[in-house]
């Protein structure tokens, strides 16, 4: 059952509202269309401008939503005949990170993705969608064996960032996320990027560097995590929704300050309301960027993709 | 080393589940779940011939066998080995511990190698060596996906060095097949163990492994008496491979045609074909 | 996460010997077994200054700055960033928390870039990225090897994602420095953490660390509060990382120069004038 | 101090009389050099005798000597300004495997070797030169970085095998040692490997796909540990030496069996006897190798490489 956010209550009143007014003129069999049209009416104009007026915080509340499609959902609907790979190797398999292959219409790609649980249980077995640094180093083995094989990789970006544990310490996750950068910079495929839900600081860009990038409507994605942010500058980490004021972590953001190439879609209310829509708006986008990227030698690829991430930054 | 992985020719079941932490579950299809399920139930593996495993995997009618007539020889003067291999030959109707050809899985061409757990224990001595080394190279020659079975004791104690040194040729054999960006898909069923897990079984782009197969380096008892304990239960299984990372995926034997026709079909489609092709 | 690594500035001595267990010390020369001895030995690591470090490093007379006049902008309207900015270029006599140039070692050329943990706690903003970006380039121009000092409490929260960017920015960087073959050194001091490590610190060809430096991807506070547990001692320091594999050795801080040197001068002789030189 | 073997008895008791001989002839003055000349040279003959005609399992137990030299010794002896660089960037760093940078004359190489301990203390850090897969990873990472600086390889080998322990079966012994025999293969820089002390299978192998290999004279490489071979022939490891006699594994075996190229010769009694001497000869083995290898280009070395891999075995 999906819990309202605070800032969706007036919706849900009205919406309830209209329910009761429906009911109510049934059962005394009054006709009440006028009002109740009056009322939708009134709904549908409230929810557009609520959605569309989101304020940091809220969308923060929004990419995090435990209802909100994880990726594997999107993989379902996205991907044909998607094969689930594991293990990097060397140490382990990391449920936080799901990697395969399959087919996007008729073409042939590796996917990999953060996994958060969908509930509790299958939050535990994903760590809450953070990797340690084998859920990094099984993704960059797919992803050179999609260079291998001239796969192009859809990575969907969604983790709180890469887990900050005593075991993700001693099996080197700057490593991990450093070799990731430095290899993903120079793979002879195209890679296009989606973030899906929280783009969660080195943790999330270790599947990020892409050449093209784009970000859910909702979704976010920072440096830090507004609770980090605040507890940095003013030793509270309650002050989170302060903090996510100033630290320009929407998908709008991100696209203004030109860290991301484009915004897809969510339906009003975002891509829980509505999954099919919202998959096939990255449908469209993964299909038409494919398009174009596959134009591209490697090396206009690899030429391509440098001078778009050696671009980014601002100095005096 | 050897035997041990041969004594018991049906073993006790050991679910690997109570063993250690739960493996990661995340299996999205059904199928997955089954494969799961279905390996909790199993009481044992069941070893099956080479020859039969062909049957099962390859369309009917589509194998063309390699190099039948190689047949090792005995070039350290080892005590009984003659003897040995044609009791090996008698028993399995075979010459060799491997099975090398080309065929069609639903319809896709593919290079096989089946190892055959029951020919000397299916230990690799200079001619299984050879024989997988030559159908490497027909698949480089003729751009074909290799899939390798693997079932083997390890290295053929009776060809010492040479033996040891099949290890060097198939794995540099398959370097090469990896540098023209030939697809390798290894199935590792019950036992694969010794020089075969150090070398061929462990290359390929895609790991397939059979559910609860006995997969390691040292056999189980050389391990346990090193360590002077016993090894937790699970140890050295499939499923367990599979959460240390070096397993891409459980299949069970009854989908293992189709999962390995649903993986050449995705590499049939990529390639220079894919998204350079003017279709999208 | 930044602050708590810079709250302290001695901190008091531990010991990784007692904690874990012990690191596999395998000196072959004198000097690593003074290192090891003296690491013990010392109280604390002292931070000092990237100008000092470039002094003690550099020979006299030969270091020339790049990109002196970078400074850093506020694209996020980050309040009191400029203020913070102000006051750490006062407080330092720098324009940011990085000095790079190029110079010699013992009379070896190389491209250097050394951070300053003093500036705004060696947070690495789009400054910082593109001033070491540029030193890679020039690097890939003039093929000369390149080193960094590596000193930072991670990616600066005032230019946001930008700052995160930064991170990619070098890591592209030094790909295409690797493709070119040339060799980066990265010296890990006291403190590296952050994006710092997940990026550049962690890509050099050899990594060598100042002993008992703290070195990590997340703070030891982060940490802490994450698994609700205190840390073992000697955790994340240089030691405990050579001992998990992340670097290649641990040098004092008076023999620094003299192994880089050692290094590039190796380093200077491979390549197309090794073997292939017709002096063999 | 040196505990003789038994098949040194004679030798050693020879020895002794010469001793006891000059020390009376001394005390008592008493010219008896006649007599102590005879005895040497009886010595001499005794020595060449036995030396040369060594039993496989006499020379199972020189190659295990614990005074025979390690690694370590040899690489102070050969190269000049060595570095040695650690770890394997995934786990840990593995004692049993020494990999460094340095200078063989005036060429910049990098080194490669099992690491046995010297003496109980160094056998514990060394796991007795058994290396985990961390070890073989830090190899494979260090010849990786060779290649791309162009620098030949060097590798000394001298192991009973890798470990069989259960924390190496996690971490993927079996996955370590291919990946190594994989990418060695195709390594496009000289590698030259001597065998220096034990040679045991795979843990072996995984530092021994070379351009050039030889071992030395006195040293042994086979497929299994004679002990290991009795134990699965004869259920009775205290047969081994009886093994040892069927499973050719001296130097001169392989030399004949073709899987090595040379045998570099150690004084008489062993390299133990005059470390110098075998140091002088493998460094004449290592630069006469690299002087003709360093003629042929990248991709001559690898067909060669090759087909010198690709044509070990015998069949009908
Ligand atoms: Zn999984
Ligand atoms: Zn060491």
């Amino acid at each position: 059952m999906y819990h309202h956010l605070e800032f969706e209550k007036p919706i849900s009143e009205l919406e309830n509202k209209i329910v009761d007014l429906r009911k109510f003129a049934e059962e005394n069999n009054i006709d009440l269309n006028n009002e109740v049209n009056i009322l939708t009416r009134r709904l549908e104009a409230m929810k557009k401008e609520i959605y569309s007026g989101l304020n940091p915080w809220q969308k923060v509340r929004l990419a995090r939503l435990q209802e909100r499609p994880k990726a594997l959902d999107y993989i379902q609907k996205l991907f044909s005949d998607f094969i689930e790979l594991h293990g990097d190797r060397y140490y382990g398999d990391d449920g936080a990170i799901i990697a395969g292959i399959g087919m996007l219409s008729d073409i042939a790609v590796t996917v990999i993705a953060h996994q958060k649980g969908r509930d509790l249980e299958e939050n535990l077995s994903r760590n809450f969608g953070m990797p340690h640094p084998e859920g990094y180093r099984k993704a960059l083995r797919l992803m050179k064996q999609a260079e291998k094989f001239k796969r192009p990789i859809i990575t969907l970006i969604d983790t709180p960032g890469a887990y900050c544990g005593l075991e993700a310490e001693e099996r080197g996750q700057g490593e991990a996320i450093a070799s990731n950068l430095l290899h993903l910079s120079r793979l002879k495929t195209p890679i296009i990027s989606i973030v899906i839900g929280e783009g969660g600081s080195g943790g999330a860009l270790a599947l990020g560097i892409a050449d093209r990038m784009a970000m859910l409507e909702h979704s976010i994605y920072s440096v830090i995590s507004p609770e980090g942010l605040s507890s940095i500058l003013w030793k509270d980490s309650s002050l989170a929704q302060r903090a996510a004021d100033i630290m320009k972590l929407t998908a709008q953001d991100l696209l203004q300050l030109k860290v991301i190439d484009a915004i897809i879609q969510e339906p009003l209310g975002g891509a829980h309301r509505d999954i099919q829509v919202v998959t096939e708006n990255m449908r469209e986008y993964l299909l038409g960027e494919l398009r174009i990227l596959s134009r591209h030698s490697p090396q206009v690829l690899l030429d391509t993709r440098y001078e778009k991430i050696r671009s980014i930054g601002a100095w005096k | 080393m050897l035997k041990d992985l041969f004594n018991k020719k049906s073993y006790i079941t050991i679910n690997m589940y109570e063993g250690g932490r739960s493996p990661i579950s995340n299996a999205i299809k059904p199928e997955d779940k089954l494969a799961a399920h279905t390996a909790k139930e199993q009481k044992k593996t069941e070893r099956i011939s080479a020859r039969v495993r062909i049957r099962t995997i390859i369309d009917e009618g589509s194998f063309q066998e390699y190099d039948t007539d190689l047949e090792a020889w005995n070039p350290l003067e080892f005590p009984d080995y003659p003897q040995k291999l044609a009791s090996a030959m008698a028993a399995t109707d075979e010459k060799e511990a491997v099975i090398t050809g080309e065929g069609k899985v639903l319809g896709m061409g593919c290079v096989i190698g089946v190892m055959n757990p029951s020919f000397m224990m299916g230990s690799m001595g200079t001619v299984v060596g050879e024989k997988l080394t030559r159908a490497i190279e027909k698949a480089i020659e003729k751009k074909l996906p290799l899939i390798i079975f693997t079932a083997s004791g390890g290295a053929r104690m009776q060809e010492g060095i040479l033996s040891l040194m099949q290890m060097a040729k198939t794995s540099a054999a398959l370097a090469r097949l990896a540098e023209e960006g030939i697809l390798y898909i290894a199935v590792l069923t019950d036992p694969t163990t010794g020089g075969v897990t150090a070398s061929f079984a462990m290359l390929g782009d895609i790991i397939l492994a059979e559910p609860r197969a006995l997969i390691g380096f040292a056999g189980p008892r050389v391990i346990e008496q090193t360590i002077k304990q016993r090894l937790p239960e699970g140890f050295q299984r499939s499923e367990f491979l599979m959460e240390k990372g070096f397993v891409d995926k459980i299949v069970i034997r009854e989908n293992l045609k189709e999962t390995l026709a649903a993986i050449l079909k995705i590499h049939s489609i990529g390639g220079e074909h894919n998204v350079s092709s003017p279709r999208i």
